[in-house]
């Protein structure tokens, strides 16, 4: 019998190991999975490679990851957000690396990954500095740089609903790049505001297969990160 | 075109009545068609969607996953899983669809999106746009999503001050700061004037009331063409 | 006011030019917009290239347009069906092209081509008859080939539910290519067995979002292709 | 192994009971583990889901957008819509999802998918694949999405007789028919036998009731190592 559910945040993230590629979903705070980025934190695993959009903000969920000194690289495309202290503060010091990529070349670097496609050619960074030592090459007389996939060991994603299988359901913006980390990673791990019977949802609705899930955590009342930095709560 | 006849006077400001934000917001949003879809940039380009005239329905995109974005939530609405790509509160209108993010900027570097609007830094005669990054050594560098819509939407209208606050013109040669893209903007609706990108140069077909074509171009580093006829 | 409607498949397929690329969703008879097909042959545009994954059955819908001699190029994956008569006898005639493609190859060219991906890399073909003449690279040790992006002038598709902005629910296994072929046509023309009201469609539920679409007809009684090859009706 | 000392009586059939296809399809779904995302190909492959082991529980995946295939449908279920890569009317299960093609190859590609059966025309010892096109010059060339599979999936089983209807081995040293994959094949179920392909080389594991390895080796055109012990 299929049953993806563990028990618990700690057991979900306890074999992320030192120096893994972890893609943490979350698009400012929507879709942020807080409480597995602070079960990340009390596990400890260090010099992680974590791919988001941003570095987090105030002192909890990614930002606190950063400033526990368990990230050695990030892949983002908006480190500097209102409330994002932690991250420039340690890029300055030379103490966490950083590669820049567009947002929409991450997506698509991402979904590629988890669809089998090692490289693909975009017309995103054409003639700006983040086109420089990558390949380009011309198609029907525009130009385009070449960019390779992305994969993670692991991926963290926070859902609305899920169903044992794995099938899950987003709220919203919140969703932004749950579905394709969920693809590019061995092992996706979701926390999931409710864990629902196997029909409760809709075949044609699903957001992301089960395919693609390996463990689902119930936490039934997420943190708000917003709230926590405003609350100016620090992690852990 | 008179340019060359009138460059007598050109820093006499008395009758000049250069746009204020919301009238270059106003200018710009006359140009947004009817059906239009559009992805508006953090900060001035925001504030274009309220101007847009009515009678014309226009579809917003943001790109962390949203078409038919709408205003700001009452507090009731509020939902922080409801967001824009500023990672402001937003709502929803009746026929919104979410999606993923390669789905998102599928719609953007597919060339589905009609239009977008941004900020800049540097707009160079050529139509570069710089306006991610100072390339300051201490600087953080963060794009986003602009690159990818500069490269995929159809057209880039760019809304800024002529000038920066210590008087440098942002219109120029060649951009200074690293590029966003290369040849991408299309019109730029500054306080002082409406310039269009074309093959032929920088045309400058509009002046806000009582500037001159001349004052607009001492303030321009890169020649400008005078279609105001 | 946006209004995509229009007012007969007649209308909507009106420009459909000679020489014209038209993907044609639908994988067998799931999702096949035969009135649009129909509509097309009453049109008479010739020498088009169509894109499906298959090549029709009996003498109605796709094979219909073939028989007629309208379609100088077929891009597909299975051009070789039960009840498929027309496109084989043809093809061995010389009287019609054909681009074999493999079915997830072929997926992904038309996804890329509505993504702004000009080419992309595969492990799917390497080795076989089928990468001939393509370019091929090794990344991280596996070899891939490149294949490039497809895109079409019109895109015919069917769907179960739109609303005035084009926005589009699928049923079932109909879905198939119609979210992405509706992505990579300059101009996608549907077929919905309902029009419904805007905000009628759940946002979270929206299979294809309208942005990707130009052209709606209500046909709410559509014909079901298998009924009509075993009833032995040919088109026109 | 005794590969070399019993090459006498090879053709004595009298006690020899060749699997039929329910029993390959029966043996073959011994190996579908508890868990597992499969991909059976058409035809004899689509048997196995009926053998698979109580207590397991097993997602079936069909190409054309579907996770979590069921049976036929009842008359009362059938929707045209409703179909597998085969185009045979089929059902969902509950916890099924729908999805279109470019995520479905997604799945394939990306080697989400646990398992895929397909038959086969012929296996080479190096595990190649030709089962998609006999290359005849007048046949009609359809390739479906054989080549994805084999190239995505993360193990391929191929079930199929032992040898063509007029007696010539399907598994051979070099495939003359074209390829569907280079060295994808992990095991082949026959009438005869099951054989697994490895880096040795083919190690025969399992024989049907009667059969020698011996009349085995006779009827495959490439050198099969004894792994029956």
């Amino acid at each position: 019998m299929i049953d993806k559910k563990v028990s618990s945040p700690a057991a979900a993230v306890a074999d992320i190991f030192d120096g893994a590629t972890v893609m943490i979903g979350g698009f400012g705070e929507a879709g942020s999975p807080i409480e597995l980025i602070h079960a990340l934190i009390d596990q400890g695993a260090k010099n992680l490679t974590v791919i988001n959009n941003n570095t987090g903000s105030g002192h909890v969920g990614l930002a606190a990851l950063i400033e526990n000194k368990q990230v050695g690289k990030m892949i983002c495309s908006f480190p500097r957000t209102a409330g994002s202290m932690v991250f420039p503060e340690l890029y300055r010091a030379g103490q966490i690396e950083l590669e820049l990529v567009p947002q929409g070349t991450l997506a698509e670097r991402i979904r590629s990954g988890g669809a089998g496609i090692p490289a693909f050619y975009t017309p995103t960074s054409v003639g700006t500095p983040l086109a420089e030592g990558k390949e380009s090459r011309e198609f029907d007389g525009v130009t385009y740089v070449m960019e390779r996939a992305i994969k993670a060991d692991f991926a963290l994603i926070k859902s609305t609903k899920a169903d044992r299988y794995g099938n899950l359901i987003f709220n919203k913006t919140a969703r932004n790049f749950a579905p394709i980390m969920a693809m590019a990673a061995d092992i996706t791990i979701v926390q999931t505001k409710s864990y629902v019977e196997i029909g409760d949802i809709d075949p044609e609705t699903v957001m992301s297969p089960g395919i693609f899930i390996n463990r689902i955590v119930e936490v039934t009342n997420p943190q708000q990160e917003s709230k926590l930095v405003k609350e100016g709560v620090c992690y852990p | 075109m008179n340019s060359n006849t009138s460059n007598a006077d050109t820093s006499n400001s008395e009758t000049m009545t250069p746009w204020s934000r919301d009238q270059m917001a106003q200018r710009c949003a006359q140009d947004i068609t009817d059906g239009s879809y559009v992805n508006l940039g953090i900060g001035m380009p925001e504030k274009v969607a309220q101007y847009v005239p009515k009678g014309r329905e226009v579809i917003y995109h943001t790109e962390n996953g949203l078409l038919g974005m709408g205003p700001e939530p009452t507090p009731e609405e509020y939902d922080p899983d409801l967001i824009n790509a500023g990672k402001k509160a937003v709502t929803a209108v009746a026929g919104a669809a979410f999606f993923h993010h390669a789905d998102s900027f599928s719609m953007i570097r597919g060339k589905h999106i009609d239009v977008c609007i941004l900020g800049a830094m540097q707009v160079s005669k050529d139509g570069d746009l710089a306006n991610w990054s100072t390339g300051a050594p201490d600087a953080i560098p963060a794009v986003g999503g602009a690159m990818d819509l500069v490269a995929g939407v159809k057209i880039i209208y760019i809304i800024t001050q002529h000038t920066t606050k210590t008087g440098e013109p942002k219109i120029v040669d060649k951009c200074t700061y690293p590029l966003t893209g290369q040849a991408v903007v299309n019109r730029i609706y500054t306080d002082l004037a409406v310039i269009d990108v074309t093959n032929e140069g920088l045309a400058l077909t509009e002046l806000a009331p009582g500037v001159t074509f001349d004052y607009v171009q001492e303030r321009t580093a890169a020649p400008l063409i005078d279609y105001t006829k």
